[in-house]
């Protein structure tokens, strides 16, 4: 029987296998090693949850900590990206963005444009986010549509182990700079994951689950959700098809197109604020691309527009739910076809 | 500098104040301890177990109306400042009553009426915050003063910089306390600024740079009077870099075994605030023994009381999850 | 005859006017006061393209310069908005928000709900955006659905002179963080400009032309070169009406839905990068709320999906244009009713 | 430290390179200047005239695989790092035979295969990119160095001190040069700094910090050999500020109306950078003048032959809009 990890032991195994392969392939961030300088343990950290714990022992040259200074270690791997190494800088938090954003979005995203085509940056960015660790409003956001508006990056958000390995693989081995979201809930997700070190190209999502009668498109932890609502909506006789893209930047839109072109109805499951979301991203393109096979409004279910609260009773009503999602999947199925 | 400050320089009330507060963070920042451990406590907390002297010895010169920016590190602060003990604890709970109403908890714990502009996640998040305080005090010309707090880690990033040079260059009231309690997270503070005392690099924007022992009231009394008082009077800012420790891990659930074995023992026994500061108030003659252990018994209570509020106090309705996002929209 | 005086003119003359009105209203960037601690005039330059000129003079301790040090100076304006001013800072180019994004986002925007209802943060950030002269990839984005997404924040994108000024003064007066976005194309245009002072309220779209074809709705530039298109539709008769948001952030959907169901029909102008646009989003937002109505599929017209090219050859193939707008609406008018 | 440096220490061909390469950022931007008037040259342009000498002291301790990162204000740097004059010119008038296509521009002319990781549009944009150069020449182990340019108000940009922190703390092979040229668009060096040499925040970063005179080549030249080697080495970074003016206005089209009536005009007559050159090189005795004045009808002709190549040079195609977003996608 295959084997069983986590999330996070994903992720960090695609980055010990990718190191090991691969020389130019350098870590680094706040804790990576485990907490520079201390006269304690030296691999104490491996990153504020972990992620990176046992990689600095391995290869003490090539795993960094660094200072808290965002903006000169993210542009760091930038740098460094354009002279040779393949970097995997971590920004603990995706909500840490406001003071680095910068080196991310004018810097290493365009300089292939600005150059001409001249430039390769080939370099990932690893960040948590999501809500529901009560983590509160400076560190429970998702802003994945942020970094999905900006030409020149790509946006990964792995909704499961599998995935998470894969798709590290395959963003270490892209040439351009990759965005890598992981969810910070998921972390202690197991499932089966081969030893061997294999990709999943960025661009192409996934049937989580086949159905005829409503396309869910969900994106990063909202795929479980999505699937719970399925469970229960089955039972109503509501066949939900599962899309996951996996990938928010290239986003596979063929598939999406294909499925909504069988069911006729969308609804899209999406953790961040509402506004200029990736929810609206999708609806927007199904409705421009898909509108007459639409037999009914397409419907996105997001966050409110509202920072992440902090109180449990609170930011549990806040993240897009199976009830939340079932509610919303049962009104685009119900809604007639169109007079 | 430790010596220069004598305990007579305060009157009796000011000692019993000054111990009352840093009494007040040790046991509420124990007993979070206590109570994290539980598993009743929601998300991340950053005890401030070992620094109190630091926010004792600031806040005993700013007035209700000054300005201070805090750290996710803010109970010390906030509880200096004035804010609302039980208050606080309930925030911390995610409670209706919080200080915040529970959207905030232990991270954003703020208080305007105190001149309390919040706690952060944000490291480096409020000097930029006091820049501006400062700038609306000259501005209204009022002789408020607006102190920033930041950690060794935090002085490593941009916004602390740029904030020291913008409240030189704009000649703010402004004072910029380090607090250096040797790690940012697991990380020491030997490696990420190398070599140097933090506040040599109040050279670098021609504001004065001052380092002291944050165990020792007196000593950050002394220097933050100075401070203040120049920034009140129109001198402009300054750098205070304060050397401490912290108790706790980083946060409520780090095992610190990045930490030498014993390293915290050994602090809490040579260098403890409280401890320094019982000797010092007591030998002045100005204070008894059985007045402080007076104080301690109240503290206890006082927590005691704040604790059990919290666990009771009610949650916060659904309808809070979307007010309070705008003025008006 | 009304008096006409340009777009860069009447946020002036906005500034003037609430800095006269209101002492707490202070003024700040690079060069806005005109150059400071430099041996010749002092009120040389009033910001770069000189928007903020002859406010110094007027008010030398409430309009200054300062360092290069955006983090520091627009997290000021937040401090200050809490501690009794309405500062109105000046972030010289809406590109440059990678260097201090945190303390709008984080800062700013969330003090309110953090703390629980207690703060009140009435500042404005002035910003300039868009492509056009020819500024290349760092000084020409747009990025208004960036802070769109941003629950906490106002976003003002006016398209014309009367509604600069009217919309200038009524989010100064506005007591939430607002960001003015003022396209810097359109400072030279002229319009009517009444002499006192006013407000436009934010969150009221405009109808600038009626029509029952097809409901386009352009934002900031893009309104005139919607205009353009009309002009020649309305020689082919096809009538558009024209709806101008005014602001993105309150988004005034009641009025863009009024149309559409009267319409049937949408076009989306918006110079942002497609991906998350504010095309997407109220694309989506009708698409959602009215599918019944809807005729035809909803058509987005914005930039590429890449950073602003130097070249002007380029340049003027990247932004929206009447030509392009025109084809949009003829396709989503030709689309026969759904069977 | 001018007096100190003398022009014996460069060979013959030493000093005729370092005079080509000035006269020819000189010629380069005093013919934009005139162009520019002309209405024919679309969008923002900021010449370096003035600062020749910074550029080519700098880069003449520079292998071609070293790497720079660069500002607003390039054409200096990308010139003396070997970037191609004429593919330069037809960048900035917008061409598809640009060194970029056409698609960056003045502000953001690269050449990687040089070693010129970019002008940059943002201000402090490039010291972070010099820390990665850095970091990948230590990991690599190729002894290559990293040098970034940063002009005085760029210095307060917190991206450009969190860089000297990283360079400091990660010992990395970089050099950062600050050209202080008195004014950040319009405003003074004096007002943005307060009161000090910018060099001196080099100590607050545990880092060593020189003051040059930029109008000096030969004092630019020991001061950049010396940082230059020392991270070679593996001795780790260095912070070099040179005084220097900049003649034309910020971008082409300002007035300079802050600056003070000739101040300009005297400070070409008496610190012209190629002017000083010329003096100090020939009497050396190493180089006649009329070697020198040979070398100014030579780079005149190039500059003439760039201009009238790219204003005749095509347009970028319609599909190139599209293109270069990605490596794939
Ligand atoms: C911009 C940013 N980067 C990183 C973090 C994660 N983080 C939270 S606290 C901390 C360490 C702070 O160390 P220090 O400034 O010394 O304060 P201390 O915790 O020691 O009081 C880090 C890295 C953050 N909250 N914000
Ligand atoms: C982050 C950022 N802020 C502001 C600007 C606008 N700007 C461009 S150049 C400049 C002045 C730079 O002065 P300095 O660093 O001294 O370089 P110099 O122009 O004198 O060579 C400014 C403010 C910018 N491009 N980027
Ligand atoms: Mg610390
Ligand atoms: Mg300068």
């Amino acid at each position: 029987m295959a084997r069983r990890i986590t999330y996070m032991q994903a992720i960090n195994e695609a980055l010990a296998q990718e190191m090991e392969r691969d020389p130019s392939v350098v870590i680094f961030g706040e804790d990576n090693a485990g907490g520079a300088g201390a006269p304690g343990e030296d691999d104490a950290w491996g990153g504020v949850m972990g992620v990176t714990k046992g990689l600095y022992p391995k290869y003490p040259d090539r795993v960094l900590d660094t200072p808290i200074s965002e903006s000169a270690f993210i542009g760091a791997a930038a740098g460094a990206a354009c002279s040779g190494l393949r970097p995997v800088a971590e920004l603990m938090f995706v909500d840490f963005m406001g003071v680095c954003f910068d080196q991310i979005f004018n810097q290493a995203a365009k300089f292939r444009y600005m150059f001409g085509g001249k430039a390769k940056t080939p370099m990932v960015i690893r960040t948590m986010y999501g809500a529901g660790i009560r983590a509160a409003s400076q560190h429970s956001q998702s802003l994945y549509p942020i970094f999905t508006h900006i030409p020149g990056l790509k946006v990964v958000v792995p909704s499961n182990p599998y995935d998470a390995k894969g798709l590290m693989i395959a963003s270490i081995r892209d040439d351009d700079p990759v965005i890598f979201f992981e969810n910070k809930v998921l972390y202690t997700m197991e499932g089966e994951v081969p030893e061997e070190p294999y990709t999943v190209p960025l661009g192409e999502a996934e049937y989580v689950r086949e159905g005829d009668d409503v396309t869910v498109v969900a994106i990063g932890r909202m795929v479980g959700m999505a699937e719970q609502a399925a469970e229960a909506l089955a039972d109503e006789d509501i066949e939900c098809e599962i899309i996951d893209p996996r990938t928010t930047s290239p986003l596979d839109e063929e598939t999406i197109f294909e499925s909504v072109e069988n069911t006729g109805r969308l609804v899209v499951v999406d953790e961040s604020n509402p506004r200029c979301s990736l929810a609206a991203d999708i609806a927007a393109r199904v409705a421009q691309e898909c509108f007459d096979d639409l037999k009914a409004a397409p419907k996105m279910v997001t966050a409110p527009h509202t920072p992440p609260p902090f109180s449990p009773a609170l930011e549990d009503l806040y993240v897009p739910d199976p009830e939340r999602i079932a509610a919303a999947v049962r009104e685009v199925a119900g809604a007639g076809a169109r007079a | 500098m430790t010596e220069v400050a004598g305990a007579r320089e305060l009157s009796k009330e000011q000692l019993l104040d000054a111990y009352r507060t840093m009494r007040t963070i040790r046991e509420f920042e124990d007993r979070l301890h206590t109570e994290f451990a539980t598993g009743e406590i929601p998300g991340f907390v950053h005890l401030y177990a070992g620094e109190e002297a630091i926010a004792a010895g600031i806040m005993a010169h700013l007035n209700e109306d000054d300005y201070i920016a805090s750290t996710h590190r803010g109970h010390g602060h906030a509880i200096a400042k004035g804010c609302d003990v039980k208050a606080m604890m309930k925030e911390i709970y995610g409670k209706a009553e919080g200080i915040c109403h529970g959207k905030g908890g232990s991270m954003h714990i703020a208080d305007l009426d105190k001149g309390m502009l919040g706690a952060n996640g944000i490291v480096g998040g409020g000097p930029p915050l006091v820049c501006g305080a400062g700038l609306s005090a000259k501005v209204r010309g009022t002789r408020q003063v607006a102190v920033s707090f930041t950690g060794d880690g935090g002085a490593n990033q941009g916004t602390f910089l740029e904030s020291l040079n913008l409240a030189s260059v704009w000649d703010l009231p402004c004072v910029f306390v380090i607090e250096n309690n040797g790690y940012a997270e697991a990380t020491a503070q030997a490696f990420s600024s190398k070599g140097i005392d933090i506040a040599k690099r109040a050279d670098g924007f021609s504001m004065p740079g001052i380092v002291v022992d944050g165990h020792d009231f007196f000593a950050v009394y002394e220097a933050a009077g100075e401070a203040i008082e120049r920034a009140r009077n129109g001198g402009g800012p300054s750098l205070i870099e304060c050397k401490v420790n912290r108790y706790y891990g980083h946060f409520e659930g780090d095992a610190q075994t990045y930490r030498a074995p014993n390293e915290v023992e050994e602090i809490r026994r040579e260098k403890d605030c409280l401890m320094l500061f019982r000797r010092r108030a007591t030998s002045s003659g100005l204070v008894e023994e059985e007045e402080l252990d007076l104080i301690d018994e109240e503290v206890r209570q006082l927590i005691d009381e704040a604790v059990e509020e919290a666990k009771s106090a009610p949650d916060p309705k659904e309808s809070d999850l979307l007010s309070d996002v705008y003025v008006s929209y």
